[in-house]
């Protein structure tokens, strides 16, 4: 394993004083390991608070700033956050107005926030908890965990960020919360596995000529392992993923993120683009908005997610409001 | 025939190291099916239970199962952070003083509830409720059949270890080991082998202390 | 090799045909393979031009847009761009204000620019060039082609771009562009090589406890192989180069930038910024602005490069000034 | 002994064919010490001089050319694309009919001086001219002693093979193998390998002509 880092326990510690040293505009924890605005509350706005485990970076951390989180807190590596942070993050950033949680649906993810939740109210703060679970490669049945939370998680906080901003209601924040994610669909596949930094060694083994199909973003491995094929074909099978699932008519519009999963080169990312896009103009689809890069990574594997949501006007406003963060910024 | 707050220190001590020792197991078994960090949260967390209970030692076994689980809680995070943390915490709440074999049994089992209510999960879904209920069946027989402690946990050890074991064949229905679908067949759930190694360590600490 | 690419041959023309469906702010034209701002030419704005070979992204094309570049010339992956590029970029975006190229210092790059700026002359359009030659592993000697332009160039179109932006006439603007370039140094290390798409299979070989030092962003190997170390070892042993090559004082100011090369973790560049901010705050060096992310990169090379700039208030204020381009945005 | 348009054209077609059938080789002498593209570039680029050629059927060597050289600027980029551009063009300004080895020699030599020109890169440095500049010398050499065209393009090819060669224990310094300093000794210069190649198919042209 070659990483640049000090020792695989430090990482989160090192990378967190270095967002603290990059980011005067951010307050960070480094030992509650808690990411906030600068500033503390501002009266009567909800607050918007997300956490999960490392290695997914710019995911969370760098989408904390006006216009979209409060506050984020993260676990280690690929490991969800414990509830103190949580707790310590609603407590310096709830004015009062409450707090939504946005989790995404891992075990450990629901269990944690599920139990800083309850700590949470017992300090008589209002909590909200929404679930992302927007992977369209796990079936939610009884079977399964159900789907897990990956590239929707960037637009509910994009757009639950902005209608907090105006003011909105804890209630009317978490229903946006989960009308996003109910319109939202991700699927993705990775050329490589990742290299967790305590496990010294990549998660799988993946010949030269082979894919994992519909892969989450913690290096576990997919639902299936496929020859390698054009930029073409992969997108296609993907968007039969994403399309069999929620259906797209003639007319409709979207935001669209093509997400590198973190060793991906963006003229990559641009080809696949340009092949979701042909999908989608093929029937007819609008792209209204979207981004290409490296949102919501799985450390350093090679790969993409594609995620689609069907968005309403109200969203798309909200898109469009202002937002200053790291990783997203405009208008601002 | 009673067990003593310096017993249950012992356990987790025992516990810690066994983690140590199969660290890089737990995690390969983890890398197959999940996420590859069983090993590295368990290590993290009973070495953070190690030094919970050497700065405040408790002065009952229900305080060193109750410092135990929530340092769990606090210091893990992923799924078996609060899983385990929750089962500690169960136990603390559930252990009087003086602490039976009875005791500790109907302890244990307390501790079982609380995972399976936790995470939902049944036997035959592939996870640490797999090794936990069998263990925890073994010890309610082993008060039924009047044996001894160590005898009882040695029972327990036995029935986690098959359980774990059993998972192996198993389609997961919880956990990250689910989303695999069919592929999640083959392998041994990394919780279940890290309840048996929790329950063999109380084996382990009865045969030495005996 | 595997990619998300239809052929080795297409990589450019589809993801230039994605960039156009992501950005329509842009005017991409993917025949002529030019990246403009849509809308053309601002009477009295001198026009910023840049462009280099392709692999590098977000380099040139995501820098395009209000306050940095008017366009960018996207050569074949890591080969420069034909004059006939940089051509038809000067004539779209020439407002009569003059062109300024900005030009990394390789060969490749600067015979195209110079043929370009003799057949835009030919046309009457005023062109001034500026080098960026920033990377001190490489020494400016006989011995060399000098060294070459990396990470500077960021440095060098975002504030000349707001210069241009602000109405300087074509001498100041060029003038600015080699005070930023003579203020700025930087150095690289890589932890892979990258592979690029026609060449099929990674530039070098390097073992699996091996890093190479003092690498450019074309894959190819640098100034010598070591051992993986800390990254703070790591770190220390840029810093030395690039402040030997430029000492910096107590209370100097500095904009810096960690990049990665493109497979490298962002939680890993944080890793690395901690270092760099620990050496100039021992140096009392103030790091006034930062960028972390992936700037510069070498298709999915894993390293990291440090680029310094002795900043003085001019050049921070126009940092500050708004920039809007895909990969840079801030105050718009 | 005229060299006739059809001669250049031909000439064009085996250096695409054989750049074609040694572009792996060229790659990976750049890859060694560059950035590994040399024969994609320059396979790129001759195969669009044969469509230039077929496309516009030139009337005259100087117009082969000179299409030549200008779609060499167009299309490959790089170093190579405007140094070999500008050779092909300064040869097509150079030559004058009817073309004889006299003149072809001397208008071979105005492209090694365009090269040399615009490179600014001297014998030693580790570069093309390391293979034109010997190439040229023995053209005007030949020409001096009178020998025939086949001869005289066979004494170039092996000049130009052998300067090819002699670029292995130099140190570059120009171009991006100058960025390697010490490293870049060992490895054979890939411009000087293709220029030897470019050498070779004027005389295999010669030949097939003869
Ligand atoms: N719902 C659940 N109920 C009981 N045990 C579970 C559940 N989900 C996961 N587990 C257990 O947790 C183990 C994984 O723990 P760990 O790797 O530390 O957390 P994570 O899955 O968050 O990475 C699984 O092997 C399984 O035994
Ligand atoms: N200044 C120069 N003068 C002459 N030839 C040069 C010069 N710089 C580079 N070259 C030649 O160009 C070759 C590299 O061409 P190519 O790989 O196509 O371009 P690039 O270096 O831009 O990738 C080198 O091997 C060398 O022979
Ligand atoms: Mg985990
Ligand atoms: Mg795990
Ligand atoms: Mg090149
Ligand atoms: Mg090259």
């Amino acid at each position: 394993m070659k990483k640049l880092i000090n020792t695989p326990e430090s990482v989160l510690d090192d990378a967190l004083a270095g967002i603290a040293a990059a980011h005067p505009e951010l307050a960070v924890d480094v030992e509650g390991r808690v990411i906030a605005r600068a500033g503390g509350p501002r009266p009567g706005k909800v607050a918007v608070i997300s956490g999960g485990g490392s290695g997914h970076e710019p995911l969370h951390g760098g989408f904390v700033g006006p216009g979209m989180l409060n506050a984020a807190c993260p676990g280690e590596v690929f490991t969800s956050p414990v509830p103190d942070q949580m707790l310590s993050a609603a407590k310096a950033v709830d004015s009062g107005a409450g707090v939504l949680f946005i989790v995404k649906n891992y075990t450990g993810d629901r269990l944690n926030f599920q139990m800083a939740a309850e700590l949470a109210e017992d300090e008589d703060i209002t909590v909200e908890t929404v679930l992302v679970d927007d992977d369209v490669a796990v079936r939610d049945s009884t079977w399964t965990a159900g789907r897990r939370g990956t590239g929707a998680t960037v637009f509910v906080e994009k757009i639950v960020g902005a209608l907090a901003e105006q003011g909105a209601d804890l209630t009317t924040v978490a229903e946006m919360a989960k009308r996003v994610n109910a319109a939202s669909r991700s699927f993705a596949v990775a050329l490589t596995a990742c290299t967790a930094p305590a496990a010294g060694k990549p998660g799988f083994d993946l010949p030269d000529d082979e894919i994992e199909v519909g892969v989450g973003i913690h290096g576990e491995p997919g639902r299936s392992r496929e020859k390698i094929r054009s930029a073409k074909d992969i997108v296609a099978s993907c968007m039969d993923a994403l399309l069999d699932d929620q259906p797209l008519a003639a007319g409709e519009e979207t935001i669209v993120m093509v997400n590198g999963l973190g060793a991906t080169p963006l003229i990559e990312l641009y080809v696949v683009f340009n092949e979701v896009a042909a999908v989608l103009a093929a029937k007819d689809v609008t792209i209204a908005r979207s981004l290409v890069g490296n949102y919501v990574t799985s450390l350093d594997m090679a790969g993409v997610s594609i995620t689609v949501c069907r968005a309403d006007a109200d969203m798309l406003s909200l898109w469009d409001a202002p937002v200053n963060t790291s990783a997203l910024r405009w208008g601002a | 025939g009673v067990l003593t707050t310096a017993f249950f220190v012992a356990w987790f001590e025992e516990i810690a190291k066994q983690v140590r020792l199969q660290r890089e197991r737990l995690t390969a078994l983890d890398a197959a099916i999940g996420d590859a960090d069983h090993g590295t949260n368990l290590d993290r967390g009973f070495t953070e239970v190690g030094k919970a209970l050497t700065g405040s030692p408790p002065t009952s076994p229900g305080q060193a199962l109750l410092s135990a689980g929530t340092t769990l809680i606090r210091r893990v995070g992923g799924a078996s952070g609060p899983l385990y943390g929750s089962a500690f915490r169960a136990m603390g709440k559930a252990v009087a003083e003086p602490v039976t074999l009875a005791g500790f049994a109907a302890a244990f089992d307390a501790g079982v509830v609380a995972v399976e209510q936790l995470g939902k999960a049944v036997p035959g879904d592939k996870t640490m409720v797999d090794a936990l209920v069998p263990a925890s069946r073994a010890l309610a027989l082993a008060v039924r059949d009047g044996v001894g402690a160590r005898e009882a946990f040695d029972l327990a050890a036995r029935a986690a270890e098959e359980g774990a074991r059993a998972t192996i064949p198993l389609r997961a229905r919880k956990g990250r080991a689910s989303y695999l679908g069919e592929r999640s067949i083959g392998h041994e759930d990394p919780g279940a082998a890290s309840s048996a190694l929790i329950v063999a360590s109380l084996a382990t600490v009865a045969t030495a202390a005996s």
